[in-house]
C-alpha cells in the first residue's frame, strides 16, 4: 500500500515537460514535491497565480501571498499574478494542461465525487466544478477504499458529484488506473506487494485487467 | 480629474441600507475589505445578502458581520472553517448558495462587462445544474448562468489614486476588480492612497470609472489562515 | 443655422459635472473643446483610454496613442489604459454616463441609423452598436436635412439602423430636441433667426411643440 | 521556466496552412503585429480567415495579405479605407463579416475563456440580429453571440519574456490580450524580449499560458494613419 507521499510521487511521474498544472488541495499538493529535475512546468494556483514557489522562511512570510489552500507561498522567476476572473478564464478555456485533484468517489465511467457528503456541513465546491468541467486531463490521488473498508472505484457514485465522465487517471493506495473511453477502470499498475486479487476485490466499479499487470516502480 | 475621495469608512458606507446585496472583494482573509467591514459591524444594518468567494472565520473578515447577526445570505464558493456560520446555516438563520469558483467570478465579471447571461461548463451534471438552462454547442454541455449584481461592492487595493484608479498587491487581487465593477456604488479601500498621476496609467488594474469612492484604510490586520513556513537550516 | 462648432458648443451645455464620456467621430468630437471650465470629466476612447488628452505637439507624436478615430493623441494626468475587451465591458456594463454620436436618421421613437448606406461600400460599425445599445443618455449631434433638402429626423429610419429607442437628445443645425418617452421629438430650443415654422417643415417625424420655443444661448 | 523563444517572424508562422484562421491584435495600424504580417506575406499560404478589428491600408498592416490576395474572409468591425479591399469584395474574391466592436472583443475574449456563448445587447433591432436568438431579460433584449476562437493568433506586445508574458504599451493594447487567448496557437512578437524575472509579476498584461511562441520583432515601422498635431505657438 502506498502512503500519501508514495501516491503523490507516482503523479508525479505522469507530469510531462512544459506543462501548466493545477494541484489541489491534499495529496495533489504533495506532487510538486516530486516532479523529476529537468521537467519545465509552471503551478496553477486558481486565486490567481501562474507560478508557486516554496513556502516561505518565517522572514519573507506574506499576506498578501497565499495559494488555493490559504497557505503562505512565495513566487517563482516566472510568476505572473491576476485575477479569479482571469484565473478561471485560464482553467475553462483549457490553458491549464493537467488537473490533480482529490475524490470521495470516481465512477467507473470517470464521474467524480469530491465535494458534498449529505448529512454533513457542506463547505462548498470552491474552485472543483470548474476544474473537472474544464481540463482535458484530470488525474486523481484518492484511497482506493473507505475507512469502513468499501470501495470508492464505483459503477456510479453514490455521493452528490461535482462532475460528470471527466477523470482520465487514477493513482490510489493500491494501484494505477486509467479509465477506459466506454467504462471502466484499466488496470495499469499495482502498489508494491497488492495483488490483481486484492484490487479485484476492492474495486466495485468494472476493472478491466489485460495481461500482466506490473508493480509500481519509483 | 473625477474625484472619489471620501473621509474614512464610516462616510463610505453610511448609505448601506439593510436588504442591500453586497459584493466583496477577497479571498479567505487575504485581500479582505477590513476597513469596510469594521465600518459594517457598527451600523444597525441587517439583512444583507453577501457575496463573497469565503465567509472569513469566526472572528475576522464576513465572520464579523455574521457573529452580528447581519448577513441573510451568503452567495459563495467556500464558506471553510466557521463555527458560528455552521451554527446559523444549521439553525435556519442563514441562506446560502453555493457557486462554482469560476461561475461566481464570471458571473460578476459579467454584471460589471453588462453581460446578462453566458454559458458555462461548471457544474453540468450536477445539482448545481438542477433548474438551469442547458444546451449542447460544439458537442459539449453547458449551463446557463446569469449576471450577479450589487448594490454596493467593498473591495481593498494596495494603491489607490484620487481617482479611484486601483492596483492590487499579489495574490490579494483575486475577486477584487470583478467585484468593484459589479457593485452599482463601489467603494475602495486602499492601503496607500495617491494623488493623480502617480500610477503608471498602463498599469492600473481597476480603473476609476469603476469606483465611486476610496479612501485610505487604517491598521490593516491582514491575518493570515495557513501560516506555512520553510525552516531555514 | 448652427455651423458644426455650434452643435458642439451646445451639445457642450449638456454635459454634466463627473461624468464618463463618449465623443464619437466628426463633431461630437468637437464638443470636448467648449465642456465648461470647472467641469471634471473624463473622456472615454473605445480603442481602450479613459482620459483623451489633446493632439500633441510635434516632438511627443506616439503611435502607440491613438483614440478610436486613430487621430494621435496625448495622455491626461488621470489617464487610465485598458482593453479592447475591458473598454467595451465599460460601456455595455452601463459605466459611461454620456455618449455623444453622430447620425444619418434618427426616428421619432429613438431608433438611430449611423452605419451603412445600401448601394455604398460599407465600412463597419465600429463600436457604434454597442455604444447605443448600451448607454442610457446618447446625444447625437447631427444635419437637420440631408443635402438634397429631406428631412432625417423621421418617423421610421429608411437606412439599416444601428441600435432601437436609444437616442435621448438631438442638436441638430437647426434646434436642440428631446425624444418623448412615447414618441416624437420636442423641440426644446431653436438655432438663433431659425422658426419653429421652419423646424416644423423640416421634421418629418411628429414635432411635439409645447409653448413658446426659445432661442439657444451660447 | 518554460521557455516560448522562436529565432524569428518565419520560424514562428512556418507551420500556418492555407485556409486557417488567424486572429490578429492591433487597432488600426496600432499594435499590429508586423514582423508575422511581414513573414506571412512571404509564404505561400492562401484562403486564410483573418479575425481583426480592422483590415489595415492598401499597403500595410493586413492590406498587404490583401494585396497579395491570401485572404478568404474578413471578420471585423471596421474595414475603413483600402482600395484593394474594396475591389475585392465588390468583385466577390472577399467575403466580408462585420461584427460590432465590442461583441468581437467580447466573442474573442469568451473563446479564450471558454464560454461558447452569451448574450449582449449590441445590435439587437438591426441587421445584426438577423438569424440569431433573441431573449428578453429583466427587461431588455439580448442576442446570443458565440465564441471566436482562431487556429493561430499572431500579437505584437512592447515588452515581453521568455516565458511568453507579455506587456503592451499605450492604446496599442486593444485587442491584443484577447486574441493571444484565443488562439490555439499564440505567436507574440515583441519591441523588447527579457529574460523571465525581469518583469514585475504584478504588472503582466497577458500571462505567458496563453502564449507558445515569443520572439524580438525587427524594423518596426509603426505607421501612423491621422497624424494630428497641436502647434508650439
Amino acid at each position: 500500500m502506498l502512503s500519501k507521499n508514495q501516491i503523490a510521487q507516482r503523479i508525479a511521474k505522469e507530469v510531462k515537460n512544459r506543462q501548466y498544472i493545477n494541484l489541489g488541495i491534499g495529496i495533489p499538493t504533495l506532487v510538486a514535491n516530486y516532479i523529476p529535475e529537468g521537467l519545465d512546468v509552471v503551478l496553477q494556483s486558481e486565486n490567481g497565480l501562474l507560478g508557486i514557489g516554496p513556502f516561505p522562511t518565517e522572514d519573507k512570510v506574506d499576506p498578501d501571498l497565499i495559494n488555493a489552500g490559504k497557505q503562505t507561498i512565495t513566487l517563482t522567476r516566472d510568476s505572473v499574478l491576476f485575477s479569479s476572473a482571469e484565473s478561471f478564464a485560464m482553467i475553462r478555456g483549457g490553458h491549464v494542461d493537467l488537473t490533480i485533484l482529490g475524490a470521495m468517489e470516481v465512477s467507473e465511467n470517470g464521474d467524480i465525487a469530491n465535494w458534498k457528503i449529505p448529512g454533513k456541513m457542506v463547505k462548498g465546491m470552491g474552485g472543483a466544478m470548474d476544474l473537472v468541467a474544464s481540463a482535458e486531463n484530470i488525474i486523481v490521488a484518492m484511497q482506493h477504499c473507505s475507512r469502513s473498508g468499501s470501495s470508492k472505484l464505483l459503477k456510479e457514485c453514490t455521493l452528490p458529484i461535482t462532475g460528470i465522465s471527466c477523470v482520465k487517471k487514477i493513482v490510489t493506495d493500491l494501484a494505477f488506473l486509467e479509465l477506459h473511453p466506454e467504462g471502466g477502470f484499466i488496470l495499469k499498475e499495482r502498489a508494491p506487494g497488492v495483488s490483481v486479487e486484492e484490487i479485484k476485490s476492492k474495486t466495485e466499479g468494472k476493472l478491466i485487467i489485460e495481461g500482466n499487470i506490473p508493480e509500481m516502480e519509483f | 480629474m473625477i474625484d472619489k475621495r471620501v473621509k474614512n469608512a464610516e462616510e463610505a458606507v453610511q448609505d448601506i441600507t439593510s436588504g442591500s446585496t453586497l459584493l466583496m472583494g477577497g479571498f479567505g482573509l487575504s485581500g479582505i475589505p477590513e476597513n469596510c467591514i469594521a465600518a459594517l459591524e457598527k451600523t444597525d444594518i441587517k439583512d444583507l445578502t453577501v457575496v463573497s468567494n469565503n465567509a472569513g472565520v469566526d472572528d475576522f473578515g464576513i465572520g464579523l458581520l455574521l457573529q452580528k447577526k447581519k448577513v441573510k445570505k451568503m452567495i459563495s464558493s467556500y464558506v471553510g472553517e466557521n463555527a458560528e456560520f455552521e451554527r446559523q446555516l444549521l439553525s435556519g438563520e442563514l441562506e446560502v448558495d453555493l457557486i462554482p469558483q469560476g461561475t461566481l467570478a464570471e458571473r460578476v465579471r459579467a454584471a460589471g462587462a453588462g453581460i446578462p447571461a453566458f454559458f458555462t461548463p461548471a457544474g453540468v451534471g450536477t445539482e448545481v445544474a438542477e433548474g438551469k438552462e442547458t444546451r449542447e454547442i460544439e458537442g459539449k454541455t453547458y449551463l446557463l448562468e446569469s449576471w450577479l449584481r450589487g448594490d454596493f461592492s467593498c473591495v481593498k487595493a494596495w494603491k489607490g489614486d484620487y481617482a479611484g484608479n486601483l492596483i492590487f498587491k499579489g495574490t490579494a487581487r483575486n475577486f477584487n476588480p470583478m467585484m468593484a465593477a459589479a457593485g452599482k456604488i463601489c467603494i475602495a479601500e486602499v492601503e496607500e492612497l495617491v494623488p493623480v498621476g502617480e500610477l503608471d496609467p498602463n498599469q492600473i488594474h481597476t480603473p476609476g470609472i469603476y469606483v465611486q469612492r476610496i479612501f485610505q484604510g487604517v491598521n490593516y490586520e491582514k491575518r493570515i489562515e495557513q501560516r506555512t513556513i520553510t525552516q531555514t537550516s
